[in-house]
């Protein structure tokens, strides 16, 4: 396949003056597939939506979802076929670290635009030697950085303790939070094919840690927290954006659900819970009319997002859509959506969201608290972050 | 009587054949076809080399996804440091081989389900030794695989498929040759008798040793050529499944066949791309990944129970059907 | 010191619950002389059956039963309609077939139940007793143990001491002798299935309260740790089954308490390597067959 | 009889073994000269075969030693074929996976093994059944092959573990012509009276793994002990 | 023929395409020893496998007792008072002898009997009760014979299908079971159908002889006419 930088339609693998065919990767199977297998039939809804308003350009957005159980060899083949087989415009919101960053130099030399990744590492963000692949979510230091600045501010002088997945994610948290807490008193590792945290919770409960920041996916959270109330041990959590979907957790963690109450995480996006947000509301709209009234939670909001931004990074594209513009667009920037912050994109910057907002659990639900806060993944400080968040347009679809 | 014994023409001419075909389908095809060729090719590598260890020397290895990785690693690790593919392939060779040496030793005691358990637990210890050591294996992500484009004239997909079955051919040709031989009848004669077998002169341990090196060989040749295809490795790539798989695949083709275990390698590739397919046309979003699933271990179910002998017994079977009537 | 007794506990209440696992793996083994892989996905089925009822009617106990009705009847169905056609002249064919319902299994569960961990009730606390600040045993944790050790009980009289398990015994060796004996083989193997199945379900209600979740792959690393704790103690041995499950869940909690839980697998090979290089059959494995 | 110089001498001196509380042979001794046909008799269970697997390295002994050509020996099976010992099992080990030629071939450890299976499976009357499969085939069928095998290996000493069994009259006539005419060495463990008396230059009796006689056919079948514990009053 | 324990006729059986045998017609008379003889690969262990049902036969009809056996399961023979021991691997044996003789035993409703019939088998095979407690892997290949054997008597049977029981049996031992075969028929009955290798002992005892070859009844007469003629002898039997 040959990348498509010739100024019409025709020439542009996956798009006519009719449709566009984007396609993507996720865990549908597999016991990775819990949570994660909402998101793309949420972003497929959100197309759906688009197309039932008109479109893009007067074009309908097709949405090719291929399962790869999280194993990175599947990637490799379910991606090849998008390529090469399906001629997909773009790979949108590909999940997973390990699985993506297999076909990275893949989608590279077929110069295929590699937008908005499902995951926060900080792999998403190197503009020259991957030009067309572009991040989503706040990276995992980022998200450190802002935790432990919430801790050091409100539980100064507690002894606090990390608990993270074995991997780029907890790798990269523990490094933001020790960018702004110095050390911690305990860390601890869980990987996902062993579900005991036994030992590991034991461990913190002997130290005497007061906080303990998770770094989990969320049935390690929900397994965090029921050990430790099996253990008669009850420390403030603060938990990362990835492992904190109240209505996640609280389903893992059932009867014991209340355990939950008063832990603090952040987020980027609306909560699914708060009603009174327009953003929520068209997403819940759009949830019933075309995702057949899934349950509506977090992972739900977060395809609608990642679908919103490709639109509207599709509107400034233009009609004639080719692969190099909307990698340019996207590098221009200025888009304003769900996020409560801002998108970092730029010419040398291809990382997601830049910050986040504290949350904590009140009454089983989630609710901001305190002001959004931008940092980056160095050593530059956490501000806060101002601006009001913007309200969607009354089509539900963004403008051109 | 005269000696009625099957035709069978020399390896080295199906081999030669084999060929052949592979060249021609590489200008016929589109690229991902080219790329599903390729994927074919490295997996008949392995399944060659574990059809040869558990159907003529009865030993089970649920562990061959690991040796894969054992060369998928040693490939990646010395490609970046050399950029040198053949030495690259070399040393993912040799070290496997070593590994299989190893694991053979111990297996070489083991019997049935209790080698099934051991081997078990080598499949799953990848991720483990991926995290411990994850200055050098770097951990879930992976390590990327430095590798220079193919020639220009050539596109990339074609390649591969030219680079897996170059390797594809060989291993199954030097499998042939190997169990054609002596060492053939010595690893069934291990199988089926071990005592007999003793008494034969055949050394047991020694047998079965050589059996799990050539075969863990194998394995890292497939392994190397998995690497260099998705110029990535990772320990997700070489998960417990994927082991339980290559036992299917060559069950499925046709145990101790390496006809059989073409295939298996076949099945490997087309059997998820067909269930993914089937289940799409079905529709509806949760059902998708499932009902493939179902699809695939249906499937399964059926040809087991249909073709007992797996899918490369089934001309036989026919023409011992046709001969019956007749 | 302190952490070493609460790793202990924490060890052997894991133990146990791989103590049962591997209990309906000899179970089969026994009875049909095949390591059935599917074993943790008829588990997870039968859990889910147990969750539907739980959640419908209120009563975790009802739910109890239907898992273990759900487990004999699913043993009883997989081996009537599947597992008797299969060609056993290579032991690697049921291997296979099981594989299959595996998949089977799992995507029809996600198709009826979705991809998500579901939260399951139990009967008792899982909150610890504490003695001087360490935390011990839960009340949940007795309960596991009360229910393995009556299976093992019960298991080890069936076979030892009951006309019924000596013809379990030799359907499983010796089909076509037995039947010349007055042995109905089909029926030991359908009454061995469905008893394995059923333990299976036991272990299945057991397990998945301590780990994520029900989930239609949530026996699948279970699976691994009780196949090992089966080979450790030996495939033929019931005692042997606990007791591998009970060292496999010491090891697995000193390992991730003392070294580092990423390293587990690692171990768990070791222990392997070592036990059966020593007893290639397993500890409890019984005398040496003669050869000539 | 002439005595190939490079025929191999073993000797057995006060053999023991046990197996848990059962005593199998005890203080067993013999020397089987080169090109002799030793009979070993006794009733089930005696320990024929016991000292069958203590040759060949099957079984260890509890106590005594064994010596080839002089030399301290330890056997190892596998090494068998190598130093021209070749056995048959009381039942039939064959290899049900690989044809009858093949299963023979095994045996044959040089060059051409094809050729010489052939041969051997000639020799034993069963060539025609070379390309059939083991298993289908009649019991009988199965031990010849069995010894084709053993012979194929051209052994110095050869070791049948009642190789009569399941034959009939006409064949144990024809295995009778063949061991006497194959000029090895020959170990022979036989319920079949009429062959082991009409074949066997030397017998040694055991009983609840004593020996209890050791001699010529005619001293044996009128040695009162011998009838008494093995031949019964009736045969 | 009315009265007859068992009445073969037409039988017609095999293993695949070709039968192996073919017509065989065959009765057993209540109490009466039959010896079935013929040389290798006649079909001899083939007959008594089709008649336990383990080979299905392919046509022809199978009485006994005056019933058809036609459709009864191989599980159910022992009830009807038919056992059959089978030809080589006779023995479970992964089970301890003791075992092995008590499944001999349990498809019956009588306990008492069959502990009594057990108490009998360990009489009569003195060696075997030394060994109660070994695995069946660890016996003998004569006394895995013993305890096949003793272990069919267990079930007191009507019909007893005898596979080559001299086989790898010591001189003393097959005169011993040969008596006791005479015995059990005078005492109870009991009648057998005998495939034997060793002629002699074979017809020592039989009431009567069915040579088989090529799957084919060739020959069928009172044991003492074949034992004492020549002729019949060198023609069907080789000696
Ligand atoms: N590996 C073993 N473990 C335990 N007991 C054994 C073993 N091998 C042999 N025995 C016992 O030793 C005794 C002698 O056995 P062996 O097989 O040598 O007898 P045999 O003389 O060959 O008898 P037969 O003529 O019946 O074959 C038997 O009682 C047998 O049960
Ligand atoms: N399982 C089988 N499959 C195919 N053919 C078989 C099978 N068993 C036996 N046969 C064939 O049936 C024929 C008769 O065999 P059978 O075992 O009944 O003979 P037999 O008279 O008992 O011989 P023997 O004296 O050697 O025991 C033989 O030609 C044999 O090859
Ligand atoms: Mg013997
Ligand atoms: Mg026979």
């Amino acid at each position: 396949g040959g990348g498509g930088s010739g100024g019409t339609g025709g020439d542009v693998p996956g798009v006519t003056d009719t449709s566009i065919v984007v396609g993507t990767h996720m865990p549908l199977t597999g016991p990775a597939a819990a949570g994660y297998s909402k998101i793309a039939p949420a972003t497929k809804a959100y197309f759906d939506y688009v197309n039932a308003n008109g479109g893009v350009h007067g074009r309908k957005i097709e949405y090719k979802v291929k399962d790869d159980a999280y194993n990175p060899a599947n990637t490799q083949t379910v991606v090849r076929e998008l390529v090469l087989q399906d001629k997909v415009f773009a790979i949108l919101n590909g999940l997973g670290t390990p699985t993506h960053t297999g076909v990275l130099d893949f989608l590279k030399t077929n110069r295929v635009p590699d937008l908005f990744v499902a995951s926060g590492s900080r792999s998403w963000n190197q503009a020259d030697k991957y030009p067309g692949t572009f991040g989503f979510n706040p990276d995992y230091t980022v998200e450190g950085k802002i935790l432990a600045t919430h801790v050091k501010e409100t539980y100064a002088g507690k002894k606090t303790c990390f608990l993270g997945q074995d991997d780029d994610f907890g790798r990269d948290s523990l490094l933001g939070v020790k960018k702004i807490l110095g050390t911690v008193a305990a860390e601890e590792k869980y990987v996902t094919s062993s579900p005991n945290v036994g030992p590991q919770i034991g461990a913190f409960k002997a130290a005497g840690c007061e906080v303990v920041i998770l770094a989990t996916i969320p049935p390690f959270t929900a397994l965090s927290i029921g050990t430790a109330a099996k253990i008669a041990y009850k420390p403030q959590f603060v938990v990362s954006n990835v492992g904190a979907d109240p209505t996640t957790v609280a389903k893992t963690l059932g009867d014991a659900a209340p355990l939950m109450e008063g832990l603090v995480a952040a987020n980027y996006l609306p909560l699914n819970t708060d009603e009174s947000n327009p953003w929520i509301q068209l997403f819940q709209k759009v949830n019933k009319e075309h995702n057949a009234g899934a349950e509506f939670d977090n992972n739900v909001v977060y395809g609608m997002s990642v679908g919103y931004l490709f639109v509207q990074a599709l509107q400034s594209a233009g009609k004639d859509l080719t692969r190099d513009k909307i990698v340019e667009v996207v590098q221009k920037n200025g888009f304003q959506g769900p996020g409560l912050v801002p998108l970092r994109f730029s010419a040398q910057d291809h990382s997601g969201y830049g910050g986040e907002q504290l949350t904590k659990i009140e009454k089983g639900k989630a609710v901001y608290f305190g002001t959004p806060y931008t940092t980056d993944d160095g050593d530059g400080p956490v501000t806060p972050y101002t601006n009001q968040p913007v309200t969607p347009p009354q089509s539900g679809v963004p403008a051109a | 009587m005269p000696r009625r014994r099957g035709w069978r023409p020399h390896p080295v001419i199906v081999v030669l054949a084999g060929a052949l075909i592979v060249v021609g389908l590489t200008y016929v095809l589109p690229p991902f076809r080219n790329y599903q060729l390729a994927t074919v090719g490295a997996y008949l590598c392995v399944t060659a080399g574990l059809t040869v260890l558990t159907g003529l020397n009865g030993q089970l290895s649920l562990g061959h996804g690991a040796l894969m990785a054992t060369g998928a690693y040693t490939l990646a690790l010395t490609q970046n440091k050399f950029e040198n593919l053949p030495l690259s392939f070399a040393a993912a060779i040799a070290v496997t081989t070593v590994a299989g040496a190893i694991i053979g030793l111990a297996a070489a005691r083991l019997r049935g389900p209790y080698l099934a358990g051991l081997t078990l637990a080598v499949a799953i210890v990848v991720p483990s030794v991926a995290s411990t050591f994850d200055e050098t294996f770097n951990s879930d992500q992976g390590l990327s695989v430095m590798l220079n484009p193919p020639p220009e004239q050539f596109p990339m997909e074609q390649w591969q498929a030219w680079l897996c079955w170059s390797a594809a051919l060989i291993v199954v040709l030097l499998l042939a040759l190997l169990s054609r031989g002596r060492f053939g009848r010595d690893m069934r004669a291990v199988r089926d008798d071990e005592t007999a077998a003793k008494l034969a002169g055949v050394n047991i341990a020694r047998t079965q040793v050589l059996a799990f090196v050539a075969s863990a060989a194998c394995a890292g040749v497939a392994g190397a050529l998995f690497a260099v295809l998705a110029q990535s490795v990772s320990p997700g790539a070489f998960p417990l499944t994927l082991s339980l798989f290559l036992l299917m695949a060559i069950v499925i083709g046709g145990l101790g066949s390496l006809f059989g275990a073409l295939w298996g390698a076949l099945l490997l590739v087309v059997l998820p791309a067909l269930s993914q397919s089937v289940s799409e046309q079905a529709g509806s979003q949760r059902l998708e990944g499932n009902l493939a699933l179902i699809v695939f271990g249906v499937v399964l179910v059926v040809v087991m129970l249909a073709a007992p002998g797996g899918l490369a017994s089934i001309p036989s079977r026919i023409s011992r059907m046709l001969r019956r009537n007749r | 010191m302190d952490e070493f007794i609460y790793l202990t506990f924490d060890g052997l209440s894991r133990g146990l619950v791989y103590a049962a696992f591997a209990l309906a793996l000899v179970l089969i083994w026994r009875a049909a002389r095949i390591v059935n892989f599917a074993q943790g996905a008829m588990a997870v089925a039968a859990v889910y059956a147990g969750y539907s009822v739980t959640n419908a009617t209120g009563s975790y106990w009802l739910g109890f039963v239907v898992a273990l009705l759900t487990g004999l009847l699913l043993g009883v169905v997989v081996e009537r309609v599947v597992m008797r056609f299969v060609d056993h002249s290579s032991p690697l064919n049921g291997v296979v077939v099981a594989l299959g319902l595996v998949l089977i299994i799992q995507g029809t569960l996600g198709i009826i139940y979705g991809n998500e961990f579901q939260p399951v009730q139990t009967p008792f606390s899982r909150d610890a007793f504490e003695v001087g600040g360490i935390a011990l045993l839960s009340r949940y944790d007795l309960f596991v143990f009360a229910a393995v050790g009556s299976v093992v009980v019960i298991l080890t009289l069936l076979f030892t001491r009951t006309a019924v398990g000596l013809r379990m015994r030799a359907a499983a060796f010796a089909p076509d002798v037995s039947r010349l004996l007055g042995v109905s083989v089909g029926g030991m193997l359908t009454l061995g299935w469905a008893l394995a199945a059923g333990v299976g379900s036991l272990a299945g209600m057991l397990v998945v309260p301590t780990e994520l979740g029900v989930h239609p792959t949530a026996m699948d690393i279970v699976f691994v740790s009780a196949f090992a704790a089966a080979v450790v103690g030996g495939l033929d041995s019931p005692i042997g089954a606990v007791i591998g499950g009970l060292i496999v869940g010491l090891l697995l909690s000193y390992v991730s308490g003392y070294v580092d839980v990423s390293v587990t697998p690692m171990a768990v090979l070791a222990l392997l390597v070592v036990v059966l290089l020593g007893r290639p059959g397993g500890l409890f494995s019984s005398s040496k067959a003669r050869v000539a | 009889m002439p005595t190939d110089p490079q025929l191999k001498e073993l000797a057995l001196q006060d053999i023991t073994v046990r197996f848990g509380g059962l005593t199998a042979l005890e203080n067993v001794s013999l020397r089987v000269p080169p090109g002799r046909i030793v009979g070993v008799i006794g009733p089930n269970g005696a320990g024929k075969t016991t000292l069958f697997n203590v040759i060949c390295g099957f079984v260890q002994p509890t106590s005594g030693s064994l010596t080839l050509d002089g030399q301290p020996w330890r056997p190892r099976p596998h090494h068998l074929n190598r130093l021209g010992i070749a056995r048959t099992l009381q039942g039939v080990g064959q290899f049900a996976g690989m044809t009858v030629l093949e299963n023979v071939m095994v045996g044959a450890r040089h060059r051409h093994a094809e050729r010489e299976a052939l041969a051997a499976l000639e020799r034993c009357g069963v060539a025609k059944y070379a390309p059939a499969h083991p298993g289908a085939l009649p019991y009988a069928i199965r031990k010849r092959i069995e010894l084709a095998r053993a012979l194929v290996a051209k052994p110095r000493i050869l070791m049948l573990d009642e190789p009569a069994g399941g034959l009939d009259s006409d064949e144990i006539r024809w295995l009778g012509n063949l061991i006497k005419e194959v000029g090895t060495t020959v170990l022979l463990v036989e319920h079949h009276m009429d062959l082991v008396m009409s074949v066997c230059d030397e017998i040694l009796v055991l009983d609840f793994g004593k020996s209890i006689a050791l001699g010529t056919p005619s001293e044996i079948s009128e040695n009162p002990k011998v009838t008494e514990a093995y031949l019964g009053v009736a045969a | 023929m009315s009265g007859a324990l068992l009445q073969v006729d037409g039988l017609t059986a095999g293993y695949g395409a070709a039968p192996v045998l073919h017509d065989v017609n065959l009765t057993v008379q209540p109490g009466e020893i039959v010896a079935v003889l013929g040389a290798n690969g006649a079909g001899k262990t083939t007959l008594l496998r089709t008649l336990s049902g383990l080979v299905k036969s392919a046509g022809g009809r199978v009485a006994f007792d005056g019933a058809d056996l036609a459709g009864t399961k191989v599980e159910h023979l022992v009830r009807r008072g038919i056992a059959h021991v089978p030809e080589g691997r006779g023995v479970v044996t992964e089970l301890t002898v003791d075992e092995n003789l008590r499944l001999g035993g349990l498809w019956r409703r009588d306990r008492a009997d069959a502990k009594k019939a057990l108490d009998e088998v360990y009489e009569l095979f003195p060696s075997l009760a030394q060994r109660r407690t070994f695995a069946g892997h660890q016996l003998s290949g004569g006394e895995r014979q013993m305890l096949a054997l003793g272990r069919a008597l267990i079930g007191r049977p009507k019909l007893l299908l005898l596979d080559e029981p001299s086989l790898g049996l010591a001189p003393k031992v097959t005169a011993h079971i040969m008596t006791l075969l005479r015995d059990l028929r005078e005492r109870t009955g009991l009648a057998v159908l005998l495939v034997e290798q060793n002629v002699r002992s074979a017809l020592s005892i039989a009431d009567e002889g069915v040579v088989l070859a090529l799957g084919r009844v060739v020959t069928r007469n009172k044991a003492s006419v074949l034992r004492d003629d020549a002729d019949l002898r060198h023609a069907y039997l080789g000696f």
